[in-house]
């Protein structure tokens, strides 16, 4: 009875809220693009600004630049907390993994994943993507592997401590790029000009595609860690 | 494009409402995979490539794993 | 009007699924549809009918949607993939000492 | 452009991000690294407040920095005026103490800690400084997962239930932020908080109670105050007593200072007065204070008795604020640097206290008091200033929040204040009287409580433990004394806190 009365007021309460969330959400006026502000002038001189035919990138990685590193920040702080919270001595020792030809087919797909992770992240200027979607697309090889061959085959292949420095090598990356930009250029996180090349190519964009090579290895081996500290306890009850 | 559209949102509320309905955790995250996947070509009808390789990279994959590996782990009923 | 209308059906099962089901896992389910649905709104009430934001080589596009949102949101996006980790490793080592993920039973057995 | 203001946050980043490359080389020279990098931290405070020390008396205070070379509106600005400089000072003291306070107290899994200590200083030292309001929310973000990735640190059941608890309010809270934010941008094109709170009087007053009501949801969530603290003191209690501090000193100040710079620089609060919910938020910090002293007579718990005062305290320092009078921002701002010595000494202490007692409740606490009559003594010092006994900071923060509510004739609010005083009095005088209690313990009984404890809580040096005791009390003493001393920077910041035409003017136009 108690149980029925509570559901009743929760639902009373949750139609409450999503009526005045409608209503507020109908106060606001049909979105047409804005004639002046950020966005227009980013459509309008991001192209010339920054050299990345992405604008997507252009915002995330040279005009709110510091944003990602706090985003970059929020990764590797959550790794450091899982890692504290999960962290056991156990080594994963593993199941047998799937059948041969599951791991000969992953055995011949497994350069063309990694290859369009890396192309995920060096062409993050020129197309969609950037650093975190081929950094996730890096981790996700790991997660693979983990599965197809059991889990021990990565873990001995690349060793925690190998995979935090790459974690930290690639937090480092960006940080050091920022720097970089204040003894060049004058500003933390600015574009350095020096690197710039034609726009369209590969070699563009000033320090974007570096920051994006940074991010792509900071994200694929943070996230790596969570997953593989989120399986070691699996293993220990198998003992 | 507005038939898709609107196809693409049924099943999308669809598969919200199965992950929410059923109890069993397993079928919840497969629902939840589904649901970002057809998020992923609700943002690309939207035109934002970017948000939508995130999204399918990140929802239907890496949160896919993490989800499973968590449940694989999680013992029911016996409180010690 | 319709995008509301779908933001406000995802959110409010996503807020059903945090406050009323009792398994944690099924919480942190219903976290992620409450991050999508927003996600969801701000893509499409961004979209104003134009190009996605990547010029092309050779092209002159002259409606682009808005890049800034779009920016913005992958930000969330992954902010909340690492507070969603976060929270499943919490409920894992939580389910260690005590054997359950209700919310109903850990009430009794905590205090 | 003055690049300090920029190095006081990625000090402590860099700090973290260079802790695990020392752990690969050499992890004993850890602790060096980590008071390297508190120190540079403090020089840097300590190097602006003298470099500019003219300016700030003669009001002209103010710095700034345009990251990746955008000015503003575009790009991402930091700025420090007045009150942004009060809040890092006081932050980064309470950073400084409760570092030094780690040395002693954590003697397991050191390096993480340690990354999620310093990110937690670089976030709440770039929530202070960014004039930026997605950037808020990159920085509340971060803060939320480090502080609950640490709240569950002691990996016991408790630990991991309060955690995951704090990060479902406090996830959600970041999520309305999210959308106020976006919602704040659909209308006025900017993300700039100088540049909105310019436009944001153009816009339809429906909008505005919307988004006003959200970020009101969001910071309520997030500071504790009525509706919305349960998530509180579980999440104090189970914490080791570093990171309680840490929570109580540090986060919740930075929760403080977000919500008067959204409501007041922001939206503006002709904007919350014409909407009517200026009455609205009084009363509700109000019967927050009131619940929160409450439920801490109740409390059977040290740790959760002393958080359930923080709510107390903090409703009514958000109260106090609310009255939008001189006094009363005098009197916040005043108690905002009290309380926030007073709750992170008194978890301080509680750490050394509670070292051999079995659990934080109030049974265990017998003859702890006996046991370390030195600490327990500068322990009852700060409950007494929590209490408001003359000499001490803690009264003249106090009498201060009295007069601006005698002042502005809430005598609610008044009433409030004297109660809270008194039942303080109630609830900590039983923990004194037990404190003293005599308690006949063999050596045997006390090997088994010792061993019967979780390894995590073995101080491995008690006499820093103890030292940042007694410094926390001597600061409460001295400054109880010169509390005058107080006055320049509380003046400076009130006066570029209403000033906010100038707020505008100087960030966008310098």
């Amino acid at each position: 009875m108690n149980k029925l009365m509570k559901k009743i007021m929760i639902s009373v309460v949750l139609t409450g809220v999503a009526f005045a969330l409608y209503q507020n959400f109908s106060l606001m006026p049909e979105y047409q693009g804005l004639n002046e502000g950020l966005s227009n002038y980013i459509i309008k001189s991001g192209l010339n600004d920054t050299g990345s035919l992405n604008l997507i990138t252009a915002v995330l990685y040279d005009y709110r630049a510091f944003d990602s590193l706090g985003e970059s920040t929020v990764i590797f702080g959550a790794v450091s907390g899982i890692v504290l919270i999960l962290s056991r001595k156990m080594l994963p020792v593993s199941s047998k993994g799937l059948s041969f030809i599951v791991k000969r087919a992953l055995g011949i797909m497994t350069p063309f994943i990694a290859l369009f992770g890396f192309y995920v992240i060096t062409h993050g200027h020129l197309t969609p993507g950037g650093g975190f979607q081929g950094g996730v697309i890096l981790a996700a090889i790991s997660i693979i592997f983990s599965i197809v061959y059991g889990s021990a085959f990565d873990y001995r292949r690349y060793s925690p401590q190998t995979k935090t420095l790459f974690e930290t090598g690639g937090a480092l990356t960006f940080l050091g790029l920022g720097l970089a930009g204040i003894l060049m250029e004058g500003a933390f996180l600015q574009n350095l000009g020096f690197l710039t090349a034609e726009t369209g190519t590969l070699i563009s964009a000033g320090s974007i595609p570096y920051i994006n090579i940074g991010v792509g290895f900071k994200v694929g081996a943070g996230l790596a860690i969570i997953f593989y500290s989120m399986i070691q306890k699996t293993f220990e009850e198998d003992f | 494009m507005a038939v898709l559209e609107i196809i693409l949102v049924i099943f999308l509320v669809f598969s919200a409402l199965m992950a929410v309905y059923f109890d069993e955790e397993l079928i919840s995250i497969i629902f939840l995979s589904i649901f970002s996947l057809v998020l992923t070509a609700l943002y690309l009808l939207h035109k934002a490539a970017d948000v939508a390789l995130a999204e399918a990279v990140i929802g239907a994959g890496l949160n896919t794993a993490i989800f499973m590996s968590a449940i694989s782990q999680i013992r029911h009923g016996d409180s010690d | 009007m319709f995008n509301n209308l779908i933001f406000i059906i995802l959110f409010m099962l996503g807020f059903y699924a945090l406050i009323m089901k009792t398994n944690l896992i099924k919480n942190v389910i219903g976290l992620n549809l409450m991050e999508a649905a927003v996600f969801f709104w701000v893509i499409a009430f961004s979209d104003i009918g134009g190009e996605v934001a990547i010029h092309k080589m050779g092209e002159e596009v002259t409606k682009f949607n808005d890049p800034v949102p779009q920016a913005l949101t992958l930000t969330g996006i992954v902010i909340g993939a690492s507070t969603a980790a976060l929270l499943l490793t919490l409920i894992i080592e939580l389910n260690k000492f005590s054997g359950t993920i209700d919310r109903d039973q850990l009430e009794g057995l905590n205090d | 452009m003055d690049i300090r203001i920029l190095l006081l946050i990625l000090v402590p980043l860099g700090t973290a991000f260079l802790i695990p490359f020392i752990d690969l080389i050499n992890a004993k020279l850890r602790r060096f690294f980590v008071l390297l990098g508190i120190l540079l931290e403090s020089y840097l405070i300590i190097s602006i407040i003298i470099n500019n020390f003219q300016q700030l008396k003669n009001g002209e205070f103010f710095l700034q920095y345009y990251l990746g070379g955008w000015h503003p509106p575009l790009g991402i600005t930091l700025a420090m005026d007045a009150l942004s400089l009060v809040f890092a000072v006081i932050t980064a003291l309470s950073l400084f103490l409760i570092v030094i306070y780690s040395i002693g107290y954590i003697g397991h899994h050191e390096g993480k800690y340690y990354v999620l200590y310093f990110l937690i200083a670089a976030a709440s030292m770039g929530a202070i400084l960014t004039a930026d309001m997605f950037n808020i929310y990159v920085f509340i973000e971060m803060l939320t997962i480090t502080s609950g990735a640490l709240i569950g640190f002691k990996r016991t059941q408790e630990a991991s239930a309060a955690a995951i608890k704090y990060l479902i309010y406090n996830v959600l809270a970041g999520l309305l932020f999210f959308l106020g934010v976006l919602i704040i941008y659909f209308n006025l094109g900017t993300l700039n908080m100088a540049d909105i709170s310019q436009n944001f009087a153009s816009l339809e007053s429906g909008i505005q109670l919307f988004i006003s009501a959200i970020f009101l949801t969001a910071i309520l969530i997030k500071m504790g105050i009525f509706p919305f603290l349960f998530w509180l003191p579980k999440s104090y209690d189970t914490a080791p007593s570093p990171v309680t501090a840490v929570l109580s000193g540090v986060l919740s100040k930075v929760y403080i200072y977000i919500f008067i710079r959204i409501f007041w620089t922001v939206i503006g609060f002709e904007t919350l007065e014409a909407l009517n919910l200026n009455v609205l938020l009084l009363d509700l910090a109000l019967l927050s204070s009131f619940f929160g002293h409450v439920f801490a007579l109740q409390s059977n718990n040290i740790k959760r008795l002393l958080g359930y005062s923080s709510i107390g305290h903090i409703g009514m320092i958000t109260a106090v604020i609310m009255l939008n009078t001189e006094a009363g921002f005098y009197g916040g701002l005043l108690h905002i640097i009290s309380h926030m010595f007073m709750k992170a000494g008194l978890f301080v202490a509680c750490g050394y206290l509670l070292q051999y007692t079995r659990s934080h409740a109030y049974r265990d606490f017998k003859g702890v008091g006996i046991r370390n009559r030195s600490v327990f003594i500068a322990f009852i010092a700060l409950l007494l200033s929590m209490i408001g006994m003359p000499p001490l900071l803690g009264f003249a923060s106090k009498w201060y929040v009295l007069m601006a509510f005698l002042e502005a004739r809430s005598y609610f609010g008044a009433f409030i204040v004297i109660f809270g005083s008194l039942t303080a009095v109630i609830y900590y005088l039983r923990y004194i009287a037990k404190g003293f209690e005599e308690v006949k313990l063999t050596e045997d009984d006390l090997k088994e409580e010792i061993y019967s404890r979780p390894l995590l809580s073995v101080l491995y040096r008690e006499k820093i433990v103890s030292f940042i005791t007694y410094a926390y009390t001597a600061i409460i003493v001295g400054f109880g004394l010169g509390f005058r001393f107080f006055d320049l920077p509380l003046r400076m910041s009130i006066e570029s806190l209403m000033n906010v035409e100038r707020y505008i003017e100087l960030v966008l136009g310098g």
